[in-house]
């Protein structure tokens, strides 16, 4: 795998065009490159974050059939797309940080799941429900790694009214939130979309 | 004859000498009256989530469900219902446990954990909602059969 | 403090002065009760809800029901119920119990237009015989008319199917069944020759795929769906596939779902048979031996009024259940039209899941269970549909065998004991007999000791026709017993209230409850139910199963059966019967037509001395011989040696149902088939003896579209249907506080994409629009049903959101069931003025 | 009404050809039961009265019975009463 990365590297650099791009320039004047520089990199940040929003948006989630038909689709049927006062979550409120560095991260994360469009990975329901586990296990994974970061966006802790809660989640929440034993994501599976196959998942047979 | 029909429609406001029924509900017993006449929908109702548990008829009554399910699977991948009522999880999550009987398949064997024939909870566990009953319910406790005397008036709240 | 508390702290105080005293109390004075006081009487009987006819035990304190839990042995539910069965305790208890009869007065007098006001039996039997007398003088048997019931009990039905054909001499007697199962039974008629499954619920243990078509099981069937569930769960190779209009708790624990166009589950099936033809997987062998080829006619029409423009267009609709003979080679022909690209894009369901379907069928190793109801049933082109997945089976030969067979499931506790059985449709008799064929008139003339050519010929109005005939002053005696039809049938506004309210028209309604159809009634008779009378059901898979009357029913609440028995004498022979065939046969003139239908020396027979001294018996009682055991011997003489043949009466108060045909004791599971079946012959492996030839007929028929679809204007489908903790009009299970608390009132199912379309939220009051009528109700967008776009699902059993006003009265042209389930519908927000009081 | 209820238990001892009579005499009296006891001639009796000072004047009245050895009081309590909604 190594090697392979080596070997094309190398045949990228080898090409002619790539080298007259990242040879010094000869005829430039030092201010023009600085001036330019400047400019062409306002440009590209102000287009790189623009763009970087523009699929931070629900939008652009569900402009592919497979979260169209599938996440998308099952999320509508839950209290965080239609609940009492109209406060809903959009696909990045949940799935992506709102910190800029884990943002990124998180991103080049999601190029894979370009990838996945492209090649059609998942363009059938059946070749999602097959994924489903995978794709579930991941975003656990992540979400406990962070302390369930993007609930708490908007469900502090800190916030809660127990008695605002019925009984049995204000007292789960005092031996497990507040204690911090658990994680939201611990015992709030499955709230969003449907669940995957749970056996052998902790907390459920 | 036209006319005729029409007065007969008119003149159909039938009262029921028998039963008592809760005025703001009846439709939903016996239609509008007339049969004709345009019915509001009454308000969808909420349920009740006071995980108050709710005395049982007799002893092999399924106790209801006090709490919200929405959401909760019961499918091929997951059964929500088992991760605080299974033995196991009972300790931490404070919940009943599924009775033994539960155990039992069609056979009669006493099995390890949950049978599959009573794989899907909600087909004898109902959760309720805060409606008003549409009209008293006579039936008595047997307690009230066997002992009278112990029995607080019923129906009269 | 209440006096439970006072009453335990008195308990608790003696207790202490008498431990302080060394003095025992008498039992009265204990903490708990003990011994006699806590000992219920426990009796066997079957759910009275449903047609998969689960036991259950019944216990009983001081003459009430007291509680019920599952029976332990019976073999269908071994200790299930749902929780409908499980609230059974308190379905007899509703406030509102209707006690006495209750007649539409004015100044003392029946008055079309005037309240209700109790009175004796006596009275009001005089004012139904004079309006019958009258209706029949004036116009004759073909004005009197009839409309019975699932739920009726065995004797029920027979006794309503002698009185209507043999005393009043009229057909038009049609139970609430057609709405339900008439698909279902012509399409077996026409196949076998013999009406209900060839299999039993034990396929449920030996399949290894079940395929639901339209069914959801979980919610409609929940007993069943527990075999269904634990076969799956515990063995990993069973699959479960269903087929549905929408998305519901059977396809979550299905592996495969499909969800399909209205209406073009024809197409699919056909599609899977094209499938079996061009892979090879046809058993020529089978076909040869054991199946004819036959064409149905086409272009048949929708079973609505002849003036309707669907009908006038349509090429057969005077003859749509004409077929005939044809060839494999065909139907293979007609079948080759039907190509996975053509049924994915008519169907909306994909090629590959097409394909996962059809091989299913196609595996000789894979043991296929095919299920449906109203799905299949409750279509314009059902009987077709029927057809078609029978074509299936008998294609693959995968029929008649432990976990291989077509199984239609049913509605109603005694769809098939009683309406089907007995013969309570307007063309049939008893043991599958047809009143269009002399021979089968001559044979009930016989066993019922009448004289010949007394029984009508002319099939009578079915249900929907019954409605249309009422409304058009043509049909004017009517007694509905056991049934909400107003509220059920399809189009109430413009086909069934009108006739009831029409001024020509007398209509009787007995019913427990003052429902929808007792409100517009002239006269409503108090009934006594379930376990408050001797009775027997038929459930789905042959399994007849009697209980015991274990209560007394309230004030003077009397059973159906007492009622039809003691209508009965008030009429003579002279007064209903044509003169000249008294003439011909003077020994009938004089007598009531309880004596000649009921005291003929047969029903009669045997006396209270027979009935078990644990038992309280009514009608028994009060007519003064066994009547239920005289009616059953009476009627099981029709179908013994016949391939119908009943156990002796006594045998079924002993055993937890027996599922005929019983021969020498013993039951049969498997109808049709060798080693099963004694009726088939040593060494011919299958015979379907139902047909002179024993063959079964493959029917081939093509896709039809539905009768109405959405357009531009009114842009939905509209599916109607049940909830689990509602039984169909709702009659009984909303008088139970916690079956009403869990599904407290009627909603419209609705995808959110289609909600957010119009501006509509959860929860958010809507009028519900069809070209027929419309209702208010409320939008649910979440919950255990998820529509696909372009879709609703109502439920019917509100009687405050009365969909059946908006429904279609399109019918099967064969079978003349209603589709309930296809109609095109608008939904519209209601003007913020008008909405819905709060409570 | 007062809101508070008593319910007190005693042992009341009597003379074996007076129990009829003494349980006659007990039962006459408001709130009074008798549970038992006729055999031995220890009666088991409950008072269900409205204030504590019923209970001592309800044990006067049964120890000036004829026939009535001696009347203990065993069993006391008493709490608020409060009417069912």
């Amino acid at each position: 795998m190594s090697a392979w990365i080596t070997r094309t590297w190398g045949r990228f650099r080898g090409n002619r065009w790539v080298k007259t791009a990242l040879s010094p320039p000869a005829y430039l004047s030092l201010g023009f490159l600085t001036l330019g520089g400047f400019v062409a990199g306002v440009i590209f940040w102000g287009g790189f974050n623009t763009a970087l929003e523009y699929t931070n948006t629900e939008k652009f989630c569900v402009g592919c059939h497979e979260m169209q038909a599938n996440v998308f689709e099952e999320l509508k049927g839950t209290i965080h797309f239609t609940n009492r006062s109209g406060v809903r979550a959009t696909c990045p409120d949940c799935h992506v940080p709102h910190e800029w560095t884990n943002k990124i991260a998180r991103k080049m994360q999601a190029s894979k799941e370009v990838w996945g469009h492209i090649f059609g990975s998942i363009d059938t329901r059946e070749k999602f429900l097959s994924m489903r586990k995978h794709l579930a296990e991941r975003e656990w994974e992540r979400m406990k790694a962070n302390d369930s970061l993007e609930c708490r966006n908007c469900h502090s802790d800190e916030s809660m009214d127990l008695t605002k809660q019925n009984p049995r989640a204000a007292s789960a929440h005092e031996r497990f939130l507040f204690s911090g034993e658990r994680t939201c994501i611990d015992c709030h599976k499955g709230i969003a979309h449907r669940l995957p196959d749970m056996s052998g998942v902790p907390g459920w047979q | 004859m036209r006319r005729g029909i029409f007065a007969v429609l008119v003149g159909a406001g039938p009262l029921l000498a028998a039963g008592a029924i809760l005025a703001q509900d009846a439709p939903r017993l016996r239609g509008p009256e007339p049969f004709t006449k345009e019915t509001p929908a009454p308000p969808m109702q909420r349920q009740v989530t006071d995980d108050m548990r709710v005395g049982r008829n007799y002893p092999d009554q399924p106790p209801v469900i006090p709490h919200s399910i929405e959401g909760y699977a019961v499918d091929l991948n997951a059964n929500k219902c088992m991760s605080c009522h299974a033995r196991k999880f009972t300790e931490q999550s404070q919940a009943p446990m599924i009775s033994v009987t539960h155990y039992q398949d069609r056979a009669g064997n006493t099995l390890g954990g949950l049978a599959p024939r009573r794989y899907v909870c909600v087909a004898c566990h109902v959760p309720q909602t805060n409606a008003k009953p549409l009209v008293d319910n006579v039936f008595r406790d047997m307690d009230a059969i066997t002992e009278p005397e112990r029995q607080p008036a019923r129906g009269r709240h | 403090m209440d006096v439970t508390r006072r009453t335990l702290l008195k308990t608790q105080a003696a207790a202490a002065a008498a431990a302080a005293a060394g003095v025992s109390l008498p039992a009265e004075a204990q903490n708990i009760a003990t011994g006699e006081d806590i000992r219920l009487q426990w009796s066997k009987a079957p759910c009275r809800f449903c047609g998969t006819g689960c036991g259950v035990m019944v216990g009983v304190k001081d003459g009430r029901v007291v509680a019920t839990h599952g029976d332990m042995q019976a073999e269908v539910n071994r200790g299930l119920n749902c929780v409908k069965g499980y609230f059974l305790s308190k379905i007899m208890y509703g406030g509102d119990r209707l006690t006495q009869p209750l007649l539409r007065m004015k100044n003392g007098e029946f008055a079309k237009d005037g309240e209700f006001q109790p009175v004796s039996w006596d009275r009001a039997f005089d004012e139904m015989a004079k309006q019958w007398k009258r209706v029949l003088k004036e116009k004759g048997p073909e004005a009197v008319g009839m409309f019975g019931s699932g739920q009726w009990t065995i004797w029920e039905g027979y006794a309503a199917s002698k009185l209507m054909r043999a005393g009043w001499r009229s057909n038009n007697l049609d139970p609430n069944a057609r709405h339900c199962m008439a698909s279902a039974a012509v399409a077996f008629i026409r196949t076998f020759g013999m009406d209900e499954p060839m299999g039993c619920y034990d396929d449920f243990e030996h399949a290894d795929a079940f395929v639901l078509w339209g069914s959801n099981m979980a919610e409609m069937h929940p007993i069943l769906w527990t075999r269904v569930t634990d076969r799956r769960l515990s063995h990993p190779h069973v699959r479960i596939a269903t087929l549905s209009t929408y998305e519901h708790r059977t396809t979550d624990l299905s592996d495969m779902v499909s969800i399909f166009k209205p209406g073009t589950d024809l197409a699919i099936m056909n599609y899977i048979a094209n499938y079996l033809i061009q892979t090879g997987a046809v058993n020529r062998e089978f076909i040869d031996k054991h199946v004819n080829i036959r064409m149905a006619n086409t272009d048949i029409g929708y079973g609505l009024r002849p003036d309707h423009t669907l009908e006038q267009r349509a090429q057969n609709a005077q003859n749509p259940q004409v077929s005939h003979p044809s060839t494999f080679e065909a139907y293979a022909k007609l079948m080759s039209e039907y190509t996975a690209e053509r049924v994915s894009e008519l169907s909306g369901v994909s090629k590959e899941q097409l394909e996962a379907l059809a091989k299913l069928y196609a595996d000789p190793k894979i043991k296929v269970m095919s299920l449906w109801t109203m799905g299949f049933n409750q279509h314009v082109r059902g009987v077709w549909a029927n057809n078609m997945i029978y074509n299936l089976h008998l294609m693959t030969g995968k029929i008649s065998e432990p976990g291989n067979g077509p199984f239609s499931l049913t509605g109603q506790p005694s769809a098939c004991g009683t309406a089907r059985e007995v013969g309570t449709f307007s063309h049939r008799l008893p043991a599958d007999m047809q009143v269009a064929n002399p021979e089968h008139r001559k044979y009930a003339e016989k066993i019922w000791k009448l004289p010949e050519g007394l029984l009508p010929a002319k099939p009578g109005y079915h249900a929907v026709q019954q409605d249309r005939m009422l409304n058009d002053g043509k049909l004017n005696a009517y007694w509905i017993m056991c049934n909400n039809n107003l509220q059920t049938a399809p189009n109430t506004e413009h086909e069934t209230y009108p006739g009831y309210r029409n001024p020509a028209n007398f209509i009787v309604v007995t019913d427990a409850y003052p429902t929808v159809t007792a409100m517009a009634a002239d006269l409503i008779l108090p009934a006594a139910m379930w376990v408050e009378k001797e009775g027997a059901y038929g459930n789905a898979e042959r399994r007849t199963h009697f209980w015991h009357q274990l209560v007394n029913a309230p004030g003077d609440a009397r059973s159906d059966l007492w009622q039809l028995m003691e209508f009965s004498k008030r009429f003579t022979t002279d007064e209903v019967w044509p003169a000249d065939l008294l003439a011909k046969a003077p020994e009938y003139r004089g007598k009531t037509l309880f004596d000649v239908l009921f005291a003929n020396g047969q029903v009669n027979q045997f006396p209270l001395a027979e009935i078990d001294p644990d038992y309280e018996n009514r009608e028994a009682r009060h007519f003064g011989f066994y009547v239920q055991k005289g009616l059953f011997e009476e009627y099981a003489a029709f179908g013994r040696g016949h391939g119908h043949d009943l156990a002796p009466f006594d045998v079924y108060h002993e055993v937890r149902g027996l599922r005929w045909p019983v021969v020498d004791g013993k039951e049969t599971r498997w109808r049709y088939r060798e080693g099963f079946d004694p009726y088939v012959e040593k060494g011919t492996g299958v015979q379907f003896y139902g047909n002179p030839d024993k063959k079964a007929n493959l029917v081939a028929a093509p896709y039809e579209p539905p009768a109405e679809s959405p357009d531009p204007e009114y842009d939905m489908w509209l599916v109607t249907g049940r909830v689990l903790e509602h039984w169909h009009s709702g009659s009984m299970t909303l008088r139970v506080p916690e079956l009403y608390k869990a599904f407290s009132g009627a909603v419209v199912f609705m995808h959110p994409d289609d909600a957010a379309k119009r501006g509509l939220r959860r929860g958010q009051e809507v009028k519900v629009v069809s070209r027929r009528g419309e209702i208010r109700s409320r939008i649910e967008t979440r919950g255990r049903n998820r529509v696909p776009p372009g879709l609703i699902f109502v439920p019917f059993f509100d009687a405050s959101q009365l969909i059946n006003k908006v429904t279609l009265d399109a019918t099967d042209p064969i079978s003349k069931q209603t589709d309930f389930k296809k109609c095109a519908v608008k939904v519209l927000a209601v003007a913020s003025a008008d909405v819905g009081g709060q409570q | 009404m007062s809101g508070e209820c008593h319910i007190s238990s005693l042992v009341v001892h009597s003379r074996s050809d007076r129990v009829q009579a003494i349980i006659e005499g007990i039962r006459s009296l408001e709130g009074a039961e008798v549970h038992g006891g006729a055999d031995t001639g220890k009666l088991i009796v409950t008072l269900e009265t409205d204030t504590e000072g019923q209970v001592v004047e309800r044990i006067n009245t049964i120890q000036l019975l004829d026939g009535v050895l001696a009347a203990t009081l065993v069993f006391h309590h008493f709490e608020p009463v409060q009417e069912r909604e």
